[in-house]
């Protein structure tokens, strides 16, 4: 069984339809990076894994749950599958530490002692241990970003969701959360991954999603993707943004 | 087999309530000297206030409730009605004047003060009569019957004289004290309230004729003859027996404010006529 | 309740000696709210003037001007309307030299409406300045670079780049103050305007039949709330910057 | 007209206009208490996905929002014993309509301190697993009232001054008890230049102490 | 004479110290890439060329004027000087073309005919003529920014300053931007550029310098620094950022 399966998923909002039948499946352990140009509906589709993003018609299931039916107790799902968003989200009113913990506390109920205890393995995991009680914006962008991945593991997830995780970085610090990344491919962890980062998906991705316009494009193995079996459209994508 | 005082109590809801309550809730002012204000300790006192715990004590005894209590509520000349429709106040205690408009919308008790409008002046304004003002400048407190006595007399006798509306009594006092106004009309009880309370109280004066007849009386609900009877008997008692006069010393001659306003004949005279046989 | 409603007050145009009726006390309530629309109007005029002003004078460099701004903010907000009103009907004159004085207490024409419009417009000034500076700080600093770097004077800057945005911003709470300026007019009786409430409570006091005046004048209040708050939007619908989701969201 | 200023008149009604502070303060923190709990629960209703929730939520706000605050006590005042029958006394009346009333704005504000927490701190709220309640309750409005630091600081100026309007009922607040004095002793101009420096004082103190309180959450 | 002589400019925020010492000059036509780690203080060294940002020590001069001086009419002379930012700082109330168009009418006292003929001209050079009617909110990142290059333009420069012009932009948008101001590179135009394009800077620039701690650590030819002659910090720097 495929940890995440999406069938003919359609979305739209009011009359502008940002998803178009869109299907595909990940493996447990599998790496997947979804890439597009801008507004193809990227973000979109990975919201809609975990029900952040309502979808009007076709099924998702993770872990052969699905994500659509209205008796789902989705919190409980979402709290299986970690998220990484753009802008790091990390809650500005709490520390570092309190980031960690908030949900271990109050979606798992394990104790102080044992949140904190997961906390620090995984601080020490992203290289932030001696961070622990700083507040968010007392770090910069990709400390900020590896202590939303550490906070997303600390559920001990099924799957990992990113959605652009460097794209507000600044240059010098894409690399450490790549690298945070790509040690988490590694370990065999299931993550779909939306990315303009190709040197990371050449490296680490199993299978490359092509996004235009809301549909799925392309859907295929890395090699088949950067080798030359793509259409038109993947082309002229990759070609920008692989010149400069 | 009904005794006298059920019977009173039978025929009036205003204390049926205050039975069922065991309180009866009284209506005072707060700065209505000396009729009816707060004084050092925080209590309202004032000749007004005396009057009706009079009144209070009768109707203790005609709901045969010795230890009713009572309850202080403050009311101004905006809310006074309003909290006598709505049942909240069983008495009014303060300085309102009973006209016949009025009259439609609640009951008084007999006239226990008379006065009317004259006008407050600085010594030395030359001002004695309504007739002086011409081209100068009155204050008048807003809504008051004064008001609309002396714009009567301005239209009457084609007087022009330009007026400065006030919230309150003292501030109208003020206007005249800082030459905002030549002179304040309004009843001339009040006039000399203020004058005494003044800093100077020499450097004023209190002129002229009567610009309108305002008598004040305690007002109780509306349509509860038993009730006012109660209040009347008493007062008529008060007045024949010389009490009220008494009363109206203690307050006015010269009064715990120095007042010092002798009983008029007009009031004596309303006392006399008022003081009805049993 | 005990209480005899009379409608008739408001409206009876014969003078009744049975009915409460001396004179069409509806007339009371017109010529009040011709003022209280007045002293608001004009009261607003000052307000949305020097607030603007004061508001921008928040986010100059001058440490003095900002300094002055903020003492007028302090000062105006912290103390209470009606105390301020009393200030400027008698204390303020008296600070004055005399002649001077003497002109506001009695020679300039209708000294009381043009107290109540002082007081009223320079208190919501401190409101409306707070709303501007707000507006102002909401936008980014590299706007105003941008600005400066195309040449543009300081003046410049805020004529056509940060007040025009700023203004489009703060329409929302402007049209809370604005109500305001409305509703507090009526503070304005204090000192002797005939407004809007003044005119109830004589007609409550002429008459004893102040439930139906002030049934009257809540619903004019009402009315012109809605009527205010439409034409807001529509102005608000009218200056929305295209594109743009919603500048006020911030 | 300063050279004969009556000190001695202020000093002794004191103990008179420090039990009128007395109910102008309790008033003002019940009302901000009540007001804000009210006030967010209205914004809550506000933004709720059910459209009849958020229509009488807005119906109410628009309709208190029209009157002004002298009115709504008023009315609640007379019209409250004529509908439960019985008096319900000056305090709980004005009590209840400052609540009611207050509450009109802070649901304005509380709405706009939730807008201004970004879609994507709710989104990772959730994406944790956490509940609509948990998500409000531990990541929305706390930075919600962070946000709204300032602006509930001026309505509580706003209404720390609008408890005299408790005159209508004939309750003695800070004002209303130094404006009796001034009546009953003809001593105006003392009272009141007394009366505005005291609120001076009280609410650049309190906007010391806010802004105090702020920076600490700005360095925490 | 140099455009733009800096020399010995040190700045300050309070206690800290953004600018050290810092001295550069660049020639009439000359185009200067400016770059370094997040917080070494470039953006605030281009700001301080134009006046935006005063400086407590040291003197620049831009065409023999000096910014320092009191005396100087800054409006007038940033009026000579365009700039570009990195959020493009389009005034969202104003049409592209009204953008174009304000400090013209403005600050040149142009006519409403002028200032409309030359912003059509350099919409054109942009690729935008169809989208003068449109608010910035319309367009893209890419659009906005070409526009907010027509911008500078249209006060018709002495020279140009950029401060990271594409780092907001999506991928694919870059090189629209880019390509812009290549051919304005092309065209002679004296620029000085703080990018993390290093691309664009081995293809367009004549020198590049290199920033770290408010301090100006390399200043030399384009051939220079990508070549061996750098020093330890901005090979580390470089190898960040052209690694993924
Ligand atoms: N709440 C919304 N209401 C209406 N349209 C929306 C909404 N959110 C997104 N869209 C539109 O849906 C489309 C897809 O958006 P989405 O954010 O998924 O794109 P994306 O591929 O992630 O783009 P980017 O690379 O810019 O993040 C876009 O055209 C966007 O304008
Ligand atoms: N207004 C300010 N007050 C105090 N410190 C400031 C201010 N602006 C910038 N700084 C500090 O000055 C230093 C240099 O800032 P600057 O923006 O010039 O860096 P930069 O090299 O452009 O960085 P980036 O690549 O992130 O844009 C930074 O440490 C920054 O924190
Ligand atoms: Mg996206
Ligand atoms: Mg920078």
């Amino acid at each position: 069984m495929p940890m995440i399966e999406m069938s003919s998923v359609n979305k739209w909002y009011d009359d502008f339809q940002v998803l178009k039948d869109c299907s595909t499946q990940v493996a447990k352990g599998e790496v997947v990076v979804v890439c597009g140009p801008s507004g193809s509906g990227k973000s979109t589709l990975i919201k809609t894994v975990n029900g952040l993003e309502p979808f009007q018609e076709g099924t998702i299931t993770v872990d052969e749950i699905s994500v659509g039916d209205p008796a789902t107790d989705l919190p409980r799902l979402r709290a299986r599958i970690g998220m990484v968003f753009q802008n790091f989200e990390l809650f500005p009113h709490l520390s570092i530490m309190e980031n960690i913990k908030l949900a271990q506390l109050k979606v798992l109920n394990r104790t102080d002692d044992e949140s904190a205890k997961r906390g620090m393995e995984l601080l020490d995991r992203v290289g932030l241990v001696d961070q622990a009680d700083k507040f968010p914006a007392q770090l910069s962008g990709g400390q900020q970003q590896r202590v939303a991945i550490a906070r997303g593991l600390a559920m001990d997830p099924i799957a990992m969701l990113f959605d652009e995780p460097t794209s507000a970085l600044d240059p010098e610090m894409i690399n450490e959360v790549l690298d945070v990344m790509t040690a988490l491919a590694e370990d065999g962890m299931t993550m779909m991954v939306v990315t303009h980062e190709m040197g990371f998906a050449r490296r680490v991705a199993h299978r490359v999603i092509f996004m235009d316009e809301g549909r799925i494009e392309e859907d295929c193995t890395k090699d088949d993707f950067f080798g030359t079996a793509r259409g038109e459209r993947a082309q002229e994508f990759l070609s920008k943004i692989l010149t400069h | 087999l009904a005794v006298y005082p059920a019977q009173a109590q039978d025929g009036s809801y205003v204390m049926k309530r205050i039975k069922e309550r065991g309180v009866i809730n009284m209506g005072h002012r707060e700065a209505s000297v000396p009729f009816s204000y707060i004084g050092k300790d925080g209590k309202p006192i004032g000749y007004s206030v005396d009057i009706c715990l009079g009144f209070i004590d009768k109707i203790k005894e005609a709901i045969k409730m010795p230890d009713l209590k009572i309850k202080y509520v403050p009311v101004t000349s905006q809310t006074r009605i309003a909290l006598m429709a709505n049942g909240t106040i069983d008495l009014e205690c303060g300085s309102t004047t009973n006209n016949l408009t009025r009259q439609k919308q609640v009951d008084y008790l007999a006239v226990t003060f008379i006065t009317g409008t004259k006008l407050g002046s600085k010594k030395g304004s030359g001002i004695k009569e309504i007739e002086d003002m011409d081209g100068k400048v009155i204050a008048l407190s807003l809504g008051t019957t004064n008001e609309k006595a002396v714009k009567r007399v301005m239209k009457a006798k084609g007087i022009n004289i330009k007026i400065v509306s006030v919230k309150d009594h003292p501030q109208a006092w003020l206007a005249v004290a800082t030459d905002r106004a030549d002179a304040y009309a309004t009843d001339d009880v009040l006039l000399y309230g203020l004058m005494s309370k003044s800093k100077d109280p020499t450097k004023y004066q209190v002129t002229g004729r009567f610009l309108s007849y305002d008598p004040y009386g305690i007002m109780v609900p509306r349509n509860d003859s038993t009730y006012r009877r109660l209040g009347n008997v008493m007062l008529a008692d008060m007045m024949r027996d010389g009490r009220m006069l008494k009363l109206y010393k203690k307050w006015f001659d010269p009064g715990p404010t120095n007042i010092q306003m002798p009983a008029s004949a007009t009031l004596r005279k309303a006392f006399e006529i008022q003081a009805l046989p049993h | 309740m005990n209480y005899n409603w009379d409608w008739s007050v408001l409206f009876c145009f014969v003078e009744d000696p049975v009915s409460s009726c001396t004179q069409p006390f509806f007339y009371w309530i017109v010529s009040g709210f011709g003022w209280t629309i007045s002293v608001a109007a004009a009261a607003w005029v000052i307000a949305f003037s020097l607030g603007s002003v004061i508001g921008v004078l928040r986010t100059v460099e001058n440490p003095y001007l900002r300094g002055f701004a903020t003492v007028y903010v302090t000062i105006f907000r912290n103390i209470p309307l009606l105390v301020q009103m009393f200030l400027w009907f008698f204390v303020f004159p008296e600070l004055l030299p005399d002649e001077a004085g003497k002109w506001v207490k009695r020679g300039m024409p209708l000294p009381e409406f043009w107290t109540a419009v002082v007081c009223l417009g320079t208190y919501t000034a401190s409101r409306v300045g707070e709303q501007v500076r707000a507006g102002i700080e909401a936008i980014t600093q590299g706007q105003r670079y941008a600005a400066m770097a195309m040449g543009l004077r300081p003046v410049q800057v805020y004529r056509y780049i940060l007040l025009p945005v700023s203004y489009r911003i703060i329409i929302p709470p402007l049209t809370s103050d604005f109500l305001g300026v409305f509703k507090n007019s009526s503070l304005a009786l204090t000192i002797g305007v005939l407004e809007l409430t003044a005119q109830t409570r004589q007609i409550e006091e002429y008459t004893f039949q102040g439930f139906e005046a002030f049934t009257a004048a809540t619903l004019l209040y009402i009315v012109v709330t809605a009527i205010v708050m439409a034409v807001m939007r529509v102005v608000e619908g009218r200056v929305v910057i295209p594109g743009m989701i919603s500048l006020g969201a911030k | 007209m300063f050279e004969n200023f009556d000190f001695e008149i202020i000093v002794t009604s004191i103990p008179f206009l420090i039990e009128g502070m007395g109910l102008t303060l309790l008033l003002t923190v019940l009302a901000i208490v009540g007001g804000l709990a009210l006030g967010t629960v209205l914004a809550l209703c506000r933004l709720a996905p059910y459209r009849w929730l958020s229509l009488f939520a807005g119906s109410y706000v628009n309709f208190f929002r029209s009157m002004p605050l002298i009115l709504v006590i008023f009315w609640f005042y007379f019209l409250v014993p004529f509908i439960v029958g019985r008096p319900v006394g000056g305090f709980y009346s004005v009590l209840v309509a400052f609540i009611m009333f207050e509450a009109a704005y802070y649901c304005e504000i509380m709405r706009a301190g939730i807008q201004s927490v970004r879609q994507g701190q709710v989104h990772a709220g959730q994406a944790l697993g956490l509940t609509y309640r948990q998500n409000m309750r531990y990541i929305v409005l706390p930075q919600a009232f962070r946000a709204m630091i300032p602006i509930l600081l001026t309505q509580a100026i706003i209404l720390f001054q609008d408890t005299s309007l408790v005159y209508v009922v004939g309750l003695r607040d800070f004002l209303v008890a130094a404006d009796i004095v001034a009546n009953r002793d003809n001593r105006l101009m003392e009272m009141f230049l007394t009366v505005a420096l005291v609120y001076f004082v009280m609410c650049l103190a309190g906007q010391l102490g806010i802004r105090k309180i702020q920076k600490k959450f700005a360095t925490g």
